[in-house]
C-alpha cells in the first residue's frame, strides 16, 4: 500500500524548482517513514532558510529595541524594520510605506479596522457586507460590531459550484452599507472573487473597503492603487515568512482621521495624565514593542517571494491544481466540493461514508499532510452541507508528485475503511 | 498500514458505520451534549437511570468520525446495568488506556472497550475517544452545560 | 579617552557566569572598534542560544498551524505550543494553565483587560487607579477607558525618591474604584512598588487589581496566588525571549465570564450568521494563528532563567546596582535619578547641562549601549523635572567590567563637553 | 573620540552652550512648532517675512540636544536675510550634506552650516540636525500644524 513513485509523471520543465524546495529545512523530513508531502500551505507555509537566517542574525546580531535608541544595535534594528515597510509597499504597490502597518496578523487587521474606523461608521440601521465564503477572521469582527452598534451583517450568497453572486450587488450595497469586506481567495474552496468588480461598486455607494488577502498574498501579485480598496490585510506566516506579525494596509487619508485602537508605547507623542497626543501613522497603530524579529523575517519572506517570481510561482501552482482535480475526479467515492471559475492553490473535497478526521489521520501515515475539518469556515461548510471536508493546498515548493501521494494516500484511506 | 489498522480495528469500523443503540429514547431521564471543535463532531448522551443509580439505558444521537461514532456506540453496549460507581471506575480505566502516561496494560479488564487501545499513538485522536465518555459524565452529573474538548 | 581594562575589580565570585555570557551571540561583538557592553536589557534583553534554537527547531522541524491539525506535524506543533501554557503557569506559581493567553506582549495584555472586563465594570462616575510612575503601556489604555467611560483616571503619587506614597492608600481607593492597574517594577528608575499592600487595599474595596510586570519577571520570582492579583502581563522580549508575545495571566473565575475581546478563527466554537458562540478560556482571548514559533521560544525562555535560577540572578543584579550607584554617585555633574528604597535592575541619571541624547550618542562610540529618552514613563518625567534621562539596566550577562565601561563611558561624554 | 569630535564640533557645542536668536520676537509675522519625539527636542521657529520674500528676522524657542539647538542656533545666523526660495535651496543642501546618499561634497557652498557635516555618520541624529529646518519650512507654509520627524 505504500505510494508506487511517478516519477515520470514529473514534468521535466518543473525540474528548475527542485534548488527552491531544497531551501525548505522543513520538507527534508520523513514522517512515519515516508517522505513528508506538505499540503496543508493554506493553514501556514514552510518557511525558507533566507527567512530563519534573517530573523536569526537580527537575534544574533542586531538584537535591540526599536525606534527609541540612539546605541548602535537600536539603530541598525530600526533601520532593518523600517525597510520592511517600504518593501512590503513596494510588493503591494502601494504609494506610501507609512500605510504599512504591522499587526500580529491578518486576524488583528480586521478587528483594527472594524474596531476604529468600523465603529466610527457604522451605526444603528446600518449595513456591513461580507460574503458566505469568509474565513471566521473576516466574520466574528463584523459580526462582533453590528451586534454592538445595532447594526445588519449582510451577506453575498454563492452558487453551488462556490462562486460569489455577485448579480445583485448594486442592490445588496445600499446607502446604508457602510463597509465592505471581502476575502480575495477562499481558504475552503480556492475560489478567486472578483473583488474589483465588489470594490467598484462599493466605493460608488461609498462604503469602506476591506480585502482579506491572506490566502492572496502569497500566490498573486497584489496592486492596491488597482484595486482600489481602502484596506487589505494578509499574515506574513502564509507566505514564507514568520509567526505572529502581519500587514494592515490602509489609504493614507484615512488612517490619518482615524483614532488609534491599543493604547501604550510608540503609538503617543505626548502623555499627560490630562490628556495624550498620538503618533503619526503609521505608528499610531504599532502600540507597544513590535514583534520585531518577525517583521523582519516578514521582509526575507518578500525577497523570497519575488526571486521566485509570480512568473514562475503562478504556472507551477496552476498545473499542481490542474493535476489535482482531474486525478481526484478520477476517484470513485470522491467528491470535489466547489467549482469555482477561478481557482488558487486549495481543492477541498469529501469521501463516501469517510469522516475527513478518519482520512486525515491514515494519510498522516503516509507521509501526506492535509487540513481536515471547517477550514474557520463553518458558514461555508453549512452552505455546501458538509461538516467538514479534506483540504489539499499548495505552495512553490509541492510538486507533481506530491499529487501522486496524494492519490495514493486517499486511496489507502478508501482501502482501510472498504 | 499494519499501524493503521491497529487504529481501525474491524469492531471500530463496524459500530462506525451500524452504531448501537442510536437515536432518542423516550424512557431517558439524564442528557448531555458534548462538542469536538478539532473535527466537529457533536454527541448527544441519553441515560435511564434507576434510583438506585444503575444505568438502565444508555443511548446516543450525534454524527462525527469514526473513532468518536464506535466509543459512543461500544460504551452504550458494556456499561449497560452497570453501576455509576462502576462507569466512573470503568472510564479512569479507559482513559489510562488510550491518554495515560507510560506503560499501561493494554485494556486489561476493559473487555471490548480494549479495542481503542491503538488510539493512544494517536494523540490527536484521544479527544475523539473520550468525547462520548466525558458527556456520559457530564449527564451523570446532572448539570446541564454542553461538554467540549478543547 | 579610551577605557581603561579593570579585571581587578571583577569580583571572582562571578566567574561562574563567564558561560553564562557566553550563551548570548549578540554580546560578542564589538562596536566601533570597542566591545558592546549591552546596558540596554530593560528595553529588551540579548537571547541565549538555547532561545533561537528553539524558535528555529519550530521552523525546521515542526512548522504547522496549531489546534485544528490532524496531521503529525500540527500535532507535534501543538503539543509545543500548549506545553509553554503549563511551563509558564508553573513558572508564576498560578494554579491553572488555562489561565494563561498568550498576547502580543504587555501592551496588548494590558488593552485586552481594560476592553473586556475593564469596559464592562468601569462607567461613568467610577474611578481606574494607576500610578505616577507607570509606563505608558499601562496609563494610555486606561485613559481612553476613562475617557470613552466618563471615568476618572487617579494617580498614586511618588517621591522625590522614587517611592510611591502608599499612606493615603484607604482613600485613593474609594467605591468607585472599579481597576487598580499598577507597575510591579518601574522601567525608569528600578523601584520595586510594595504591590501586596497596593493589592491587598484594593480587593478588600473590590477592585480588579492588575499587575504590569514587564521589567520584574525577568529579576525576580512571581507568585500570582501569593500576590493576590487579579490579572499580571510580561512580555517574552524582556525575559530573554523571541519578540512579538507575552502573556496575560488571569483568575480563571474572572476569565470565564469576561466576553471575548477580538473576533477571528480559533477563538470561536461555532459561527453562523445569526451569531456565534465562543471557545473556552484561554482560547477565547487568542483570536487568529497565534505566534507559535514566538510562544516556544519563551518556553525556552522560562528553562533558561530557571536553570540560572533567581538565587544567581538576584545576587548578581543586585552588586550590578550597587556597584553602579556607588560608582556614579562618585562622578561631580552627575545626578541620580530616584533613590528608591528597594530597586531592581534600573538606574537613570541625567548630566548637568548635557542632553542625555548627546550623551548616547557619545557613549555609544565607546560600545556602551545604554538608553536616552523619557522611557516611556513621561509623566514621571514631569515629576521629576526632566525631560528625558540616561539610563542603564542590567541582565544576568552583564559584569562588574561593564560598569567601569560606563563610568568611562560618561567621563569621556563629559570631556567632550567641559 | 576623534569621530566624536567631527560630530561635537567647537561650534555646535558654543551654540548649543549659549544659542544665538533665542527668545521670542513680538514682530515675527510667521510661526510653527516642531517636536522630535525620539530625544524629546521642542523646538518653535518665528519668522518675520517681507512682502517680498526675504526673511529679515528669524529666531527660535524650545530646549533640545546640542545638534538640535545648534542647528537652530546657526541657521537663524545664516539665513536671516535670504529669500525664501534661497532658503528652500539652502535646505536642500544641507539635507544632502547630512543625509544624503552616497558621495556628497562635503557642506560646499554651505559656509557655517558645513559644520553639521559629521551628522552624516548617525543616521539617528539626522533627525535632530534637520528639525528646525522642517520647522521653519513648515512656517514659510503658513500651514498651523505641528511639524514631527518620527
Ligand atoms: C513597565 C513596562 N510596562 C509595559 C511595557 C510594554 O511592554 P511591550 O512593549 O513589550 O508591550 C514595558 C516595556 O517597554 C515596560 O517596561
Ligand atoms: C482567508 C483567511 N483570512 C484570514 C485568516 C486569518 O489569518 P491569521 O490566522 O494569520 O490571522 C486566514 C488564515 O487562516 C485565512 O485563510
Amino acid at each position: 500500500m505504500n505510494r508506487t513513485p511517478q516519477t515520470n509523471e514529473s514534468c521535466p520543465s518543473f525540474s528548475h524548482l527542485d534548488p527552491i524546495r531544497r531551501r525548505f529545512p522543513c520538507l527534508q523530513q520523513e514522517i512515519h517513514g515516508n517522505p513528508l508531502v506538505y499540503l496543508d500551505s493554506a493553514a501556514t507555509t514552510q518557511k525558507p532558510t533566507q527567512v530563519l537566517q534573517a530573523v536569526e542574525s537580527f537575534y544574533q546580531e542586531d538584537c535591540s529595541n526599536v525606534h527609541r535608541g540612539v546605541h548602535t544595535l537600536s539603530e541598525r534594528a530600526t533601520i532593518r524594520y523600517e525597510a520592511v515597510r517600504a518593501k512590503v509597499a513596494q510588493f503591494i504597490h502601494a504609494p506610501d510605506p507609512h500605510g504599512v502597518i504591522f499587526t500580529s496578523g491578518t486576524t488583528e487587521a480586521i478587528n483594527l479596522v472594524a474596531r476604529t474606523i468600523g465603529r466610527d461608521r457604522v451605526s444603528s440601521g446600518d449595513q456591513v457586507l461580507i460574503s458566505t465564503m469568509e474565513h471566521h477572521a473576516n466574520i466574528v469582527p463584523w459580526q462582533m460590531l453590528c451586534e454592538e452598534q445595532g447594526a445588519k451583517l449582510v451577506i453575498i450568497p454563492c452558487t453551488d459550484d462556490g462562486d460569489l453572486i455577485l448579480d445583485d450587488l448594486q442592490s445588496l450595497i445600499t446607502d446604508r452599507t457602510k463597509v465592505v469586506s471581502i476575502g480575495h481567495v477562499s481558504n475552503a474552496v480556492g475560489t478567486m472573487h472578483d473583488i474589483q468588480n465588489v470594490i467598484a461598486v462599493a466605493r460608488e455607494k461609498g462604503a469602506i473597503t476591506m480585502i482579506d488577502s491572506a490566502q492572496a498574498i502569497s500566490h498573486l501579485p497584489i496592486d492596491v492603487e488597482q484595486l482600489g480598496c481602502d484596506f487589505l490585510a494578509f499574515s506574513a506566516h502564509k507566505m514564507y515568512g514568520p509567526t505572529g506579525t502581519g500587514v494592515l494596509w490602509g489609504r493614507k487619508e484615512l488612517l490619518d482621521q482615524m483614532s488609534p485602537w491599543q493604547g501604550g508605547g510608540d503609538m503617543i507623542r505626548t502623555v499627560t495624565f490630562e490628556n495624550s497626543t498620538f503618533a503619526d501613522v503609521p505608528w499610531k497603530f504599532e502600540a507597544g514593542t513590535p514583534h520585531i524579529a518577525g517583521v523582519i523575517g516578514l521582509g526575507a519572506a518578500v525577497d523570497f517571494i519575488q526571486e521566485v517570481g509570480f512568473e514562475t510561482i503562478q504556472p507551477h501552482e496552476q498545473q499542481l491544481l490542474e493535476k489535482t482535480v482531474t486525478r481526484l475526479d478520477q476517484l470513485d467515492g470522491l467528491t470535489i466540493i466547489g467549482r469555482p471559475e477561478n481557482r488558487i492553490s486549495v481543492v477541498s473535497f469529501v469521501l463516501d461514508r469517510i469522516h475527513p478526521h478518519d482520512a486525515g489521520t491514515i494519510m498522516d501515515q503516509q507521509g501526506v499532510a492535509i487540513r481536515a475539518g471547517h477550514h474557520c469556515a463553518m458558514p461555508l461548510m453549512s452552505r455546501f452541507g458538509v461538516a467538514a471536508t479534506i483540504r489539499a493546498s499548495f505552495a512553490i515548493y509541492n510538486t507533481l508528485d506530491d499529487i501522486d501521494a496524494l492519490v495514493a494516500a486517499i486511496e489507502s484511506v478508501q482501502e482501510v475503511f472498504n | 498500514m499494519n499501524d493503521i489498522r491497529e487504529l481501525y480495528q474491524e469492531m471500530i469500523l463496524d459500530h462506525s458505520r451500524s452504531p448501537r443503540n442510536f437515536g432518542p429514547k423516550e424512557k431517558h431521564n439524564l442528557s448531555a451534549k458534548g462538542h469536538n471543535p478539532l473535527c466537529g463532531d457533536d454527541v448527544e448522551m441519553h441515560i435511564l437511570r434507576t434510583t438506585d443509580g444503575v444505568l438502565e439505558d444508555i443511548c446516543f444521537e450525534g454524527s462525527g468520525c469514526a473513532i468518536s461514532t464506535a466509543s459512543a456506540s461500544i460504551l452504550t453496549g458494556v456499561l449497560k446495568g452497570r453501576s455509576e460507581e462502576a462507569v466512573r471506575e470503568i472510564f479512569a480505566s479507559f482513559r489510562q488506556m488510550v491518554a495515560g502516561q507510560g506503560d499501561v496494560p493494554a485494556g486489561e479488564g476493559l473487555g471490548k472497550l480494549a479495542v481503542f487501545s491503538g488510539v493512544r499513538q494517536y494523540p490527536a485522536r484521544v479527544k475523539c475517544a473520550t468525547l462520548a465518555w466525558h458527556t456520559l459524565i457530564q449527564a451523570l452529573s446532572g448539570v446541564e452545560e454542553e461538554v467540549s474538548t478543547e
